[in-house]
């Protein structure tokens, strides 16, 4: 393993400081436990909170700011933040307008999440996450994980906060756009946890990794690396048939890199996937296009279709000045 | 049993976990995110630091400071789930400065019992739930029966080790391997390792090192 | 190779059209010649146009808008673009106050730009920059390559254009901008390029790069891993070495990415770095961590220090809006 | 020499340039950055396709018209080296519709002295022009001394060839090899190394399968 680091125990600690002094204008640090918090905090609205194992850079410390979320509680690498995190940044942050969670739908964040839920004076709520179509619904199972959708929902569910929206007004409007959005996506390497030393998963120099999740876990399937139409079709053919939309519906479409793809492909993905969608009648309004939701450095890439209305639209369009998005 | 025996106990779990670094951390990698053996080592790390502050501390409260301390260090899915384990084995004890056999028993059912609500878990779904569900019905029962320490423990053990191994021929329905599908067949389960490794070495220090 | 591409011939085409179609509002492709400009141009200004091989995203066309560059003309991967390009881009930009190409230290750009400068009927200048220390300078050779540097320079010289600086001072600044400006990276992973196919270098798995390229060049030495402080410590050496700042100089800190290092990596380079600089008495008055000038997917960073003075930073602060960029 | 010699030639070098794919990228790689034999590959391809064009043009224009494309084309350092190269060959033979060999070698002297000029190299700077200086220079003693063409194009060929091999034992003082210092020793340049497989194709097709 070859990273920038010291000592792997405090690899976390040592960015977090790093990330907060670079950005003093925007973040404050806390430790002790760990969480970061937007540096001016408004007028009373509803907190809006996430968080989930790092490694996601910059998701989601990279959002928190004006029009996005009001704290952020990273965990270690890939492992899910633990409830006093999220209990005292709760109890930093709030306003008298009630936190809501915004939380990928992975186990370990879930149960966390709602362990922090339980022991809650404030009130408060929680939005799922789970844009990832690769691994089916079912009905036993933990359900679809959360991965590059998680920033579309709160950037908008942001804008309604910031704007003035209740606490239920955001979770209702937080489910609606995850149940607007769909994504997907496709790893050419795997990624190295830090403090694991070594690659999550063995990969052979012709193969990818269809369907992959963004901590390396494996996906619909390992398949030979095709051209990058053909995996634009596959994964919006699965992106398109979980979301269905109508004829002439306007999307966002969000390119994602995992982090250790150039941009110059990811263009190159966004302009396939836009003649895609294009030629399928649908009207590509907004576009992201970017490593926002990664996989440490792990090469590959995700297609994220969000289904707009005017108001989604317009909350896409709201101000925002975090690290990652600003606008 | 009193909290001297949680103590040791947990320093041969720590010292068995190490032990097994690499297989339990090959299992993560290949049906999880590869992090379950650091997530364990660091909950015995922060065990082991809070040490000095356990020994005055009757069992009871000694549980609840470990799964309090635990579930504010392990993080990720194994982080609850351990965490209120210990929790609720807390509850369970509460009042009895020094509990027998039959009442360390009904805390690990409790204790596990914990972790199926958390996770809405049960048997059969390639969890940690597949060794400590069958381990601690078969702790009560032989303790309900009298059943001598040694014979107790290998039971014990032979049941942990052939349920663990069950895992491997499992399709996940919990945590992330159940993303995998079939993909899953085939690895044994990180957290029914874990757990296997765990009772194997509480069991070896309750019959050889036995300090009470 | 594994990489996002269709025919690796028609990947910078089909890259631009995506990023031109993502950016509709800041961007416009042009095709034969190839170049990209800003959609609105405004008032009468100096032109400023760069250019360069491509893979080095979101350099140079990621930094084209208001308060930074007029036009960028992309080359093929790693290899410079062509005087017929900087022809039709300065032709597309020039509002009459003449044209300002800021060109990287490389052979192939220098003289790429000057056959282009030598046919142009437009007035003209050029900044050249030649911000890395690693390799030193030498009066026979071509001199000190451009890095990560270029993009300070482009944006303090875009301010100036904005505000209505005229070619002679913005040439004048460019330049000083450059003497203040010290780079140096290092890398721990090669990069493919995509019509190669194979890894520019071999590069063992305890090994780095010290004093890397951006094109995968090789450096000062090969040589083994070592913990981050202890490069940082190194790098700075160099950086302060030649920048030599008074005690209490104000600086900005740049940490760039090569591509394939995570954000919580440089994050952490960032820490280093800013302890180190503050511990010897300088002031970091202004921060710039992220992937910014890249050698497509290279795993390593290179850190860049500028010393400010008044102007220099409210030419840092002044409004900026590009894809890469905004503030 | 006409144009239909050019296009002749021009074809030799594209082939020769493709048989040696493997040997000019490695140099490049290991160098430089890797795109040399890319570069010289789009510009021939470039002239391939415009052919057509060149068939009517006399020699002064087909080289001038060569040279516009390769500079528009290729890109890099070569890019306008190249390119300048043949403008220059084309300016020197402005108004001779079939010039002889001496024209021809006095046109080569003009197209390397302008390679000189855009790249301000000469002799020993581990570049392209360690063998086209020679090169040059002794085809133009050749042709002067009026010397048959096969014997010509050998000396040509053996001069090249220890050229080439000579930027071996150099320091680069120009060109990105020029940042490696002493790493460079040991490798051929990857322009001296083109620059002789074209010549050797050139001289190839004059010697063999000459059509005139
Ligand atoms: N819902 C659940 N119920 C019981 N055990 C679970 C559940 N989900 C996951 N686990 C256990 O947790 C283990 C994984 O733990 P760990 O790797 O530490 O967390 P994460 O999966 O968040 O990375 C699995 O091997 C499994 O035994
Ligand atoms: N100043 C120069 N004068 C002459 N030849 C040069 C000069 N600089 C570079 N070269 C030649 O160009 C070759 C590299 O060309 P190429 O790889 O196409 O361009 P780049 O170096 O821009 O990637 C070198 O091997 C060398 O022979
Ligand atoms: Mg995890
Ligand atoms: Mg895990
Ligand atoms: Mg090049
Ligand atoms: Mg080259």
């Amino acid at each position: 393993m070859k990273k920038f680091v010291n000592d792997v125990e405090q690899l976390l600690q040592e960015s977090l400081q790093g990330l907060a002094t670079a950005h003093s204008d925007l973040l404050t640090l806390h430790l002790d436990p760990t969480f970061v918090t937007r540096k001016q905090l408004p007028q009373p609205k509803v907190a809006l909170i996430s968080g989930g194992g790092s490694g996601h850079e910059p998701l989601h410390c990279g959002l928190i700011g004006t029009g996005m979320l009001d704290a952020a509680c990273p965990g270690q690498v890939f492992t899910s933040p633990t409830p006093d995190q999220m209990l005292a940044a709760a109890a930093a942050v709030d306003r008298g307008k009630g936190v809501l969670f915004i939380v990928k739908n992975y186990a370990g964040d879930v149960m966390n999440f709602q362990m922090a839920v339980e022991m809650m004076p404030q009130p408060c709520a929680t939005v799922l996450v789970n844009d990832d179509v690769a691994v089916e619904r079912s009905t036993h199972g933990t359900g679809r994980r959360g991965v590059a959708g998680t920033l579309i929902v709160e950037k908008m569910v942001g804008a309604a906060a910031e704007a003035g929206a209740s606490l239920d007004q955001c979770k209702v409007l937080g489910d609606r756009v995850n149940s607007r959005t769909a994504s997907m996506g496709v790893a050419f390497t795997s990624c190295t946890v830090p403090a694991a030393g070594r690659a999550t998963f063995d990969i052979a120099e012709d193969e990818m990794e269809f369907g992959v999740g963004i901590h390396g876990e494996p996906g619909r399937r390992r398949g030979l690396v095709r051209p990058a139409q053909e995996l634009v079709n596959e994964l919006m053919a699965a992106i398109l048939g979980d979301l269905q939309p109508k004829p002439g519906s306007e999307v966002l479409l969000h390119v994602n890199g995992f982090g250790g793809t150039p941009l110059i492909e990811l263009y190159l993905l966004y302009h396939c996937a836009n003649q895609l969608l294009e030629g399928q009648g649908l009207k590509v309004a907004r576009s992201l296009v970017g490593n926002y939701t990664t996989a440490l450095e792990m090469a590959g890439a995700s297609l994220t279709v969000t289904l707009l209305d005017e108001e989604m639209k317009s909350l896409w369009d709201a101000p925002v000045h975090t690290v990652a998005l600003r606008w | 049993m009193n909290t001297q025996d949680i103590i040791a106990a947990a320093q041969a779990v720590h010292a068995a976990i190490l032990g097994n670094e690499q297989q339990i951390e090959s299992l993560d990698r290949a049906i999880g995110d590869g992090d379950h053996f650091i997530n364990v080592r660091r909950g015995c790390e922060a065990i082991a630091a809070i040490m000095p502050e356990l020994v005055p501390l009757p069992p009871a409260q000694a549980f609840n400071r470990i799964g309090m301390k635990l579930l504010s260090t392990i993080g990720g899915a194994s982080g609850p789930l351990i965490g209120s384990f210990f929790i609720s084995m807390g509850k369970e004890l509460e009042g009895s400065p020094e509990p027998d056999a039959k009442h360390f028993a009904r805390a690990l059912v409790a204790g596990v019992e914990a972790i199926k609500n958390r996770g809405k878990a049960d048997l059969g779904e390639k969890t940690m739930l597949d060794v400590l569900i069958p381990a601690s019905r078969l702790l009560l029962r032989l303790a309900d029966e009298g059943c001598d320490r040694d014979t107790l423990c290998t039971r014990l053990k032979e049941e942990a080790e052939s349920n663990m191994l069950a895992t491997r021929d499992m399709i996940a329905t919990k945590g992330r391997a159940h993303f995998l599908g079939e993909r899953a067949l085939g690895h044994i389960d990180p957290g029914a390792k874990t757990s296997q490794v765990a009772l194997f070495a509480v069991c070896d220090m309750l019959t050889v090192g036995a300090a009470s």
